[in-house]
């Protein structure tokens, strides 16, 4: 073999621990961003991975069933197939992965399926506070996805592509990022973002207090581990798709994480500051203003 | 003090022209307290409710007479217009104390009277559902009748933890520091079992 | 197919996982008697529990820590042993107030047990009528302690004597109706 | 030598052999009628795709049979499905009355879907297309119940007003072209007046659009769809609703495509396909019976397909006709799964049923691949129909039509998990504690279908096959795609086996991680074992959240549901029936009225002969 | 043997006379007559038929020759309704062998005769007096036939028919008085020759009065009020009689008369209008009726609109297809009507509701019934599918869009009812055991009807290759004048 494929398969075992690491440490950084908004001190930005690390090594692990035991294998699958998809850096074949093989329409498609084999698994637990939660991520699903993928066909008629490599080519400069170039697009994305975040105020699928944390109510040790970490993943494949699309995308690691995190503070602090919409509140708010911005998006890029 | 009470004495007046058989007293202000026959008490906070304007029933509350073999029942109803209680007493055999439920005038009533059936044994006959309600599979004597013994039954039931050598009787050591004398009627049934 | 370590890499990685756990501890707050207005208090800004690693968990499956905080009745420990036996081990308990040690103000109760240790193996009490925050703080501080010493070994405690404990419990709950959970 | 009467008469004369095979010996209606479907499925296979002609003289009524690239595509599915269907059959219908009627009927069915794709002449399209109707009739009443009367009754009304409008769609044409041949007729379409061309395509799209149960046109479907037995309504919404879609086919790109406003018939279908894939999908959400969930899917799935034929390019095409054969499988699949629960637990209510997932694993593996492909989750089949369908949408600047068709894919997700949580997840009703795994014959047509949709979907080359070589039967478009590689207009390529790669590696390696990891410590516990703040569930008390189960979106949605065509539909039907009732009192039953009549028309006849006949008196 | 067509009038008029002595001799020999006759008059259609295909007989009764003479015209047309006649009569009889049960039959087999005798008449004679003299005979015998079961109902239907029917009679006289006064002549194809003789005032006063005349025997909207109640009160296969026979003549009546003397646009232009108004209305009511046989009543009435429709189109291709369609409908409705009947005997109620679950218990009646329903819908493989799609066919050729889709329309109410019909027999209800069985002459009547319209479904050619002479027969005035005159 060559080394184009060492560095390939290097980069398929870099870039999941990778995501994992930022992840988490992103996960940790809103807790004490959290913490200090609430007038406290908060858990050391560590915090996450003490967690995780809990929770695998939990001695016994309960399941009621097998797709309850894949739930969270679906869900791993899911944002590492992603991830796995989506350019993390501009030019450089080690954090590239398998990104010429897919394109958007197919990363739309995607991260569904994770959703949806977390709401097999959930299903199965027989817990109706799983299956309330089901209901709502996706209802409210249906409600972020229309501005969302209004943005992005505004996007992909703009440049006639789809695929996010040939997006992140258009965008060499400062001034030539999409956010500038179609700032209405950005608008509706990034509202469809707070959802598909699922911080408050949209963060009615997990509800701790209210459903008792929705689909993972049933889910504990390695089970809920593995949901972490692919919740953590996940996170850093849909900013680094963010960024990818709007913010120019990055050409080294620090770059990248410096655009993620700023990206990622807009769902935080929105979160921070929001009491929570109910469903059919939070699919009406989608489908007002961010659909609105959406559909001026397209008209500019067509007229 | 002299105290108007005319609200109290129409009310009052009422009561004993439509129920002969009622001994009516007002023992203050904005209160008034029926005695009632046990066959009565139906027809009675019927006549409260819908003529008086007595909408709000605010408890039932169950004294166990254990001298008296008697259980009595007492109906808290109230008029918001001028704000008068009427108290309504019945007595029932502590035998076999049987009453037929309200339900059908106050649906709220439900839970008083589920809580007394389990406190004090009353079976209110028609309720539908006198089920267990805050203890769960409880054996024997209701827990609120007199004659129940809790101390000694805490102590036949649940563990103690061992060293905790005062934990005697709060009554006998307080009567103890303030030299007042037990009451008889507690000296019979709470303490005798201590000595 | 068991993963077997060399002993001295056990020792590690169960340092790393004691580490974990000792800083990771998700309450199960059941609210049950006076205790519940102490966590509140507990866990928001004034006192901050989360500075510790500690913070709530909505389900059992996904707790550490049982927290009792007052006194059980009949009733309630039989949702209480429930929800225990649902948790996943390591798990830890932590018995709250007079009312959990020795049945405090209610030792007479004729529906209240007494003493919390003879039904679920608790790990840490705390005194007081009620204890105030910081006593709640130090009683977890405690706990890591145990934790990190190896000591918190109540799940297995209860599983080697599942049948003492079963008989105490069967003693004060007649109607058995719990399911069978394996153990 | 293999031709098309050949098949047919197999076919028809099949169906009567297993009629009568029911009355002698006992099973032999569904033992000769899997035989005939497989006989006839292999006759189809054989048949070469450009041959089979045949003439028939009837008269003054030249039939025409061939088997064309693009027949060639669809009969396959009916064989496949028919033949499956008639396999799962056996034991589904098991012990009902009148097998030999369901078993005829079925095979009639077949074989006038066959009859339909390989017609090269009108006459005998239409010809085919009502036996088809009526013997999906028969199979829609099959039940004897009057629900299954009023679906019946409704479906027939619909398929009458569509078929009525082929016809005449059909005698115009003759009436311009003086012929029925199919070739004929395009030749000389283009020739003929703007009224007619208009009417000829409306009157044909109509009716085409009823059988593909095309939003106004859908309100047969829901009734019908739940009342077949579900052997059939595999068939019914896997393949003989296809014939719509054939037909529409054949509307857009024979005769629409010689008109100068073929691009306004191809915008009308399209949005009249994403309307319909809309709307059809939200009902689908609100409904509380799998099997009626099940058609409102199948009727916007059929959006879908719509959409892409109306597209018009050879992307489009490719995707319309990819979904058609996906759409046939794994409707059938989901079909067939919920026909299997109905047959174990006798009703097909979401709100009853639940927990069968370790009663009947297989179904739900079946059913479980059947949402994933409906879904259009990579990497089944669905996925990569949709993928084309969007990048055919963009590369013709549909912007909007996209986003519509983007809602029904996405609350699609909503009816779909909801169909296979209350059937399969949760906790299971006492009442189905002894349920059983449905027996194998059932079972092997499942997981045919389910090892197609896996298999399409990892190499989907396998599927474009055919459908190119349809393509280009319909019209010069030229597919572009190599063995593994789709490529869309702009450029734009997916590998589906290096997608399908990805995920199983990491989904083995996650399974095996999650399966080893504390593999003595994990337990599986009972359904009833769960999290309810310590309360527990008695053996009679369920606590699965089916009921009202996407209510939130309802909600959100309730502005759309609160008209809807069915209402308008059934008003309209009362209304006229109350006008008939009137005019039925011209007919007083007084012989002295009647004479009045008479007297009056000679009064008026003479009084207006001069206008009336040109004679003044 | 030489057969003539006079014999298809001798022979059933024979048999009226003779079947009441028979009477007295034995009920068999009286059951037995009518199916010798028709068997005999069957033999004859087959050596005719091709005759009369090429070239119409004629043949003169009585020694004058025309127009003097009363001639027999056997042309195409007649020839096609008479075997349909035939057949229709056969089938009918053998039905009606187990049928009739009710004394006197003989009374019945005799207006039966006498009515095949009026009806061959109609479709044979080159006279217009004769023409008046068979449609008496049709008509009395039909009035007779309506109040056979002797019941109040039958008796007032019989009243209406009656009372209507005289005015088609009186109207028809009235007409053929005037021409006579004005001509001179009562030969069709004289007439045909000297029609300009009348002044155009007196020729459409006869226009009218034929038209309204012989529509009431043609079922025409909305002449028709007595067919509803005379259809579902007479027996059953007097039914089926008035579907296949009597309207048919009436119409081949009214028709041979418009097209010979009346051939204008405005007049086929009204025909159209009405035969559209009879078949939506006609369609509408039997959509709302809830007794099965006044259901078949109003659908014949709808079928005879689209006859009529045809008709008025007046091309090559629409006579045809409406001959065709006559044909059909002659069996199919008689299915319907022998179907009906023993359905309504069985569950002892006329009304549909209660027909409820008959299909499982009399499976072979409801079959020939449900195949009659779908035949008459027009649905394939079935006749009926040819007959409509021609029809369809020559109204597009016309040009006439809106009247293709009005026709449509009709059919689709029509299919609705129809299919509630055989949807109800097909409802499982349990029917209490019932020992009264279909006897084996109605089912082999009802299967020799469904057998023919499958047969003729698979195979239209063989009518279809027959229709283009009587088409042309009927259309073509000329040829028949030269034919009629020698």
């Amino acid at each position: 073999m060559d080394s184009s494929t060492w560095l390939k398969i290097l980069g398929y075992i870099i870039t999941p621990i990778t995501a994992f690491v930022v992840g988490v440490t992103y996960g940790g950084i809103v807790r004490v961003i959290t913490a200090r908004v609430q007038n406290r001190f908060g858990p050391p930005i560590t915090q996450n991975f003490w967690d995780i690390i809990k929770l695998y090594s939990k001695k016994t692990a309960v399941h009621h069933g097998l797709m309850q035991h894949w739930g969270p294998v679906f869900a791993i699958t899911a944002s590492v197939t992603s991830l796995f998809f989506i350019p993390v850096l501009k030019d450089s074949p080690l954090w590239l992965n398998n990104s010429f093989n897919g394109d958007i329409i197919f990363l739309l498609y995607m991260m569904v399926f994770g959703s949806l084999g977390m709401a097999l698994g959930a299903g199965q637990t027989g817990n109706p506070n799983s299956a309330i939660g089901v209901a709502r991520g996706l209802a409210l699903m249906v409600g972020y996805e229309v501005p969302f993928v209004l943005a992005l066909v505004a996007i992909m008629i703009q440049f006639k592509t789809t695929s996010i490599a040939e997006l992140m080519a258009v965008q060499d400069g400062f001034s030539n990022w999409l956010i500038f170039q179609s700032p209405f697009a950005f608008i509706a994305a990034i509202l469809a973002f707070l959802g598909m975040m699922h911080y408050a105020p949209f963060d009615v699928t997990f509800a701790p207090a209210e459903i008792a944390s929705g689909p993972a109510s049933e889910f504990g040790g390695k089970y809920l581990a593995l949901m972490q970490t692919s919740g953590s993943i996940f996170t850093f494949a849909k900013l680094v798709l963010f960024t990818d699309i709007f913010l120019g995308g990055a050409g080294d690691l620090v770059t990248l994480i410096v655009k993620t995190f700023l990206l990622y503070m807009i769902p935080v602090l929105t979160g921070i500051v929001n009491p929570r919409y109910r469903t059919e509140q939070a699919i009406t708010f989608f489908w007002k203003w961010p659909t609105v911005f959406g559909i001026i998006a397209i008209l500019i890029v067509v007229l | 003090m002299e105290v108007k009470l005319q609200v109290e004495n129409e009310i009052l007046d009422k009561i004993k022209h439509t129920f002969h058989s009622a001994e009516v007293s007002i023992p203050r202000k904005q209160r008034v307290e029926v005695k009632l026959r046990n066959d009565l008490i139906h027809p009675f906070l019927a006549y409260l409710k819908d003529t008086l304007g007595f909408k709000h029933l605010s408890h039932i509350s169950t004294v166990d007479w254990l001298e008296e073999n008697e259980i009595e029942l007492v109906y808290i109803v109230m008029n918001y217009d001028n704000l008068v209680e009427v108290i309504a007493k019945i007595r029932l055999d502590r035998e076999k104390p049987e009453i037929p439920t309200l339900r059908e005038f106050w649906p709220q009533i439900e839970t008083y009277e589920r809580e007394i059936h389990e406190m004090y044994g009353v079976n209110f006959l028609g309720h539908g559902n006198l089920t267990d309600f805050i203890l769960e599979d409880w054996e024997g004597i209701p827990p609120m009748r007199r004659d129940f013994d809790t101390v000694k039954y805490a102590k036949e039931t649940y563990f103690n933890r061992p060293g905790r050598e005062d934990a005697q009787d709060v009554r006998t050591t307080i009567t103890k520091k303030s030299g007042e004398e037990i009451p008889e009627l507690a000296k019979v049934y709470s303490v005798r079992h201590l000595e | 197919m068991e993963v077997s370590y060399d002993k001295e890499s056990r020792k590690i990685v169960q340092a790393i996982e004691r580490f974990a756990r000792k800083h990771s501890l998700w309450v199960l707050a059941y609210g049950t008697g006076c205790g519940a207005i102490e966590v509140p208090p507990t866990m928001t800004s004034r006192y901050d529990a989360e500075r510790f690693g500690i913070r709530g968990a909505a389900t059992p499956r996904q707790a550490d820590v049982l927290l009792i905080t007052g006194y059980l009745s009949v009733k309630t420990l039989k949702r209480v042993i429930r929800t225990y036996e649902q948790m996943q081990d390591p798990k830890y308990v932590i018995g709250f107030g007079s009312c959990t040690i020795n049945g405090g103000m209610y030792w007479d109760s004729y529906n209240t047990i007494k003493l919390l240790d003879m039904y679920i193996p608790v790990d840490v009490y705390i005194n007081g009528c009620m204890p105030r925050p910081e006593a709640v703080i130090s009683g977890f501080i405690e706990l890591q302690k145990v934790i990190a010493e190896g000591k918190a070994e109540g799940a297995r405690k209860y599983k080697e004597n599942l049948d003492w404990y079963r008989a105490n419990q069967q003693k004060i709950i007649h109607n058995w109706n719990m399911p069978d959970y394996n153990w | 030598m293999i031709s098309v009467p050949v098949i047919l008469s197999v076919m028809f004369l099949g169906g009567v052999l297993a009629w009568l095979a029911n009355r002698f010996v006992p099973k032999g209606a569904s033992w000769t009628a899997a035989i005939i479907a497989a006989f006839a499925g292999y006759l189809v296979f054989a048949l070469p795709s450009c041959g089979g002609e045949y003439t028939l003289a009837l008269g003054s009524i030249t039939l025409v049979w061939k088997s064309t690239n693009y027949s060639a595509l669809f009969a396959m599915l009916v064989a496949v499905l028919g033949f499956l269907g008639i396999l799962y059959s056996m034991d589904f219908m098991a012990g009902k009355k009148n097998l030999g009627y369901y078993y005829m009927n079925f095979l009639f069915a077949l074989g006038a879907m066959l009859g339909i794709v390989y017609s090269q002449d009108l006459v005998s399209l239409f010809f085919f297309w009502e036996v088809m109707t009526w013997s999906s009739f028969m199979l829609v009443i099959y039940s004897g119940e009057e629900k299954s009367h009023k679906a019946g009754i409704k479906y027939f009304a619909y398929s009458a007003i569509g078929a009525y409008l082929i016809l005449s769609a059909i005698v115009i044409l003759y009436a311009q072209s003086n012929s029925f041949l199919l070739s004929e007729n395009v030749k000389m379409f283009s020739g003929m007046s703007l009224g007619t061309q208009i009417m000829v395509i409306s009157f044909l799209a109509l009716g085409f659009g009823v059988k593909s149960a095309m939003m106004p046109l859908h309100v047969w479907a829901p009734e019908a769809y739940k009342e077949s037995p579900s052997g059939f309504t595999a068939v019914f919404s896997g393949a003989l609703s296809k014939m719509g879609i054939f037909g529409l086919g054949l509307v857009v790109f024979k005769f629409a495509a010689n008109t100068e406003f073929f691009v306004y018939v191809r915008e009308t279908l399209a949005w009249l396909g994403g309307l319909t894939a809309m709307l059809a999908t939200f009902y689908a959400v609100i409904q509380s019976d799998a099997k009626k969930l099940l058609a409102y899917s199948s009727i916007g799935q059929l959006g879908y397909i719509i959409v892409g034929l109306a597209l018009g390019t050879p992307l489009g095409i490719m995707a319309a006709l990819f979904l058609t054969i996906m759409h046939g499988a794994f409707k059938a699949m989901l079909f067939m799964s919920a026909g299997a629960v109905y047959m174990r637990t006798g009703t097909t209510s979401l709100d009853d049923v639940s927990g069968l997932i370790t009663k009947m694993p297989l179904t739900f593996l079946t059913a479980l691949f059947g949402i994933i492909s409906v879904a259009g989750i990579p990497p089944l089949g669905g996925f990569i129909s949709k993928w084309m369908l969007y990048q055919a949408l963009l590369e013709t600047n549909h912007y909007f039509l996209i986003i519509v068709i983007f809602i029904a894919s996405t609350a699609a997700f909503l009816y779909l998990y909801r169909f296979i949580f209350s059937l399969f997840l949760g906790q299971r009703e006492k009442e189905f504690e002894h349920v059983k795994e449905v027996p194998w014959s059932m079972l092997v047509p499942m997981m045919l279908l389910t090892l197609f949709v896996l298999v399409a979907g990892v190499f989907p080359g396998l599927v474009l096959d055919p459908i190119g070589k349809a393509m280009g039967y319909l019209g010069n478009f030229k597919a572009s795609w190599e063995p593994q590689v789709v490529f869309s207009a702009w450029g734009e390529k997916i590998n589906m086996q290096v997608i399908a790669g990805t995920i199983g590696t990491i989904f083995i390696l996650g399974a095996l991680f999650i399966g080893f990891k504390n593999r003595k410590a994990t337990r599986v516990v009972s359904t009833k074992d769960i999290h309810t703040a310590g309360e527990i569930p008695t053996e009679n008390e369920n606590l699965t959240y089916a009921v009202n189960f996407n209510q939130p979106f309802e909600r959100a949605i309730a502005p759309i549901l609160k008209w809807s065509v069915d209402k308008l539909f059934n008003l309209l039907g009362e209304n006229l029936e109350s006008t008939f009732e009137y005019l039925r009192y011209v007919y007083t039953g007084n012989g002295q009225t009647y004479a009045m009549y008479v007297i009056l028309m000679v009064v008026i006849l003479i009084l207006f002969s001069g206008s009336i006949f040109g004679i003044h008196l | 043997m030489e057969f003539s067509p006079v014999l298809y009038i001798a022979i059933p008029l024979f048999a009226a006379f003779l079947i009441p002595l028979l009477g007295k001799v034995s009920k068999t020999l009286v059951k037995l007559t009518p199916g010798i006759v028709f068997l005999y008059l069957s033999y004859g259609s087959i050596l005719l038929f091709p005759k009369a295909m090429e070239k119409p007989i004629v043949q003169v009764v009585a020694g004058f020759k025309p127009p003097f003479g009363i001639s027999l015209y056997y042309g195409a047309t007649a020839a096609f309704l008479i075997t349909m006649v035939t057949i229709v009569g056969f089938v009918i009889w053998l039905y009606s062998y187990k049928f009739i049960i009710r004394e006197p039959i003989e009374k019945y087999y005799m207006l039966f005769m006498m009515l095949i005798t009026g009806s061959t008449g109609i479709l044979l004679t080159g006279d217009m007096f004769n023409m008046f003299v068979f449609l008496e005979i049709t008509s009395i015998a039909a009035y007779s036939l309506t109040a056979f079961l002797r019941d109040k109902d039958g008796a007032e239907a019989a009243f209406k028919y009656l009372l209507i029917g005289s005015f088609s009679s009186t109207f028809y006289l009235l007409s053929v008085m005037i021409i006579y006064s004005y001509t001179g002549t009562l030969n069709f194809a004289d007439i045909a020759g000297k029609i300009d003789l009348i002044p155009p005032m007196a020729k459409g006063f006869v226009l009218v009065l034929v038209l309204v005349g012989m529509g009431i025997e043609a079922e025409m909207f909305p002449l028709n009020g007595w067919a509803p109640d005379a259809y579902s009160q007479a027996p059953s296969p007097v039914g089926a009689v008035f579907g296949g026979i009597v309207v048919k003549a009436g119409l081949y009546a009214m028709i041979r008369i418009v097209f010979l003397f009346f051939k204008t646009p405005e007049v086929m232009q009204f025909l159209i209008f009405m035969g559209i108004l009879t078949l939506l209305i006609a369609e509408m009511a039997a959509m709302r009726q809830h007794q099965i046989k006044r259901m078949l009543a109003f659908s014949s009435i709808g079928q005879m609109g689209l006859v009529i429709i045809a008709l008025g189109i007046g091309t090559m291709g629409s006579t045809s297809a409406a001959l065709f369609q006559m044909f059909n409908h002659a069996l199919i409705k008689s299915l319907l009507f022998f179907a009906a009947g023993y359905l309504v005997f069985h569950s002892g109620s006329k009304q549909i509701e209660d027909l409820e679950g008959l299909g499982y218990d009399k499976p072979v009646t409801s079959f020939f019934f449900a195949v009659g329903a779908l035949a008459i819908i027009g649905l394939p493989p079935f006749s009926g599918f040819w007959s409509k799609l021609l029809i369809l066919v020559s109204v597009a050729k016309a040009g006439d869009i809106a009247i293709l889709l009005l026709i449509l329309t009709g059919s689709v109410i029509e299919a609705i009812y129809y299919l509630r019909a055989v949807v109800k027999l097909y409802t499982r209800k349990e029917v209490p055991d019932n020992v009264r069985r279909t006897p084996i002459s109605g089912l082999v009547a009802m299967g020799i009807l469904a057998a023919i319209i499958l047969y003729v479904g698979l195979y239209p050619g063989v009518i279809e290759k027959w229709l283009a002479p009587a088409a042309n027969n009927l259309l073509n005035a000329a040829d028949y004048i030269k034919a009629g005159l020698f």
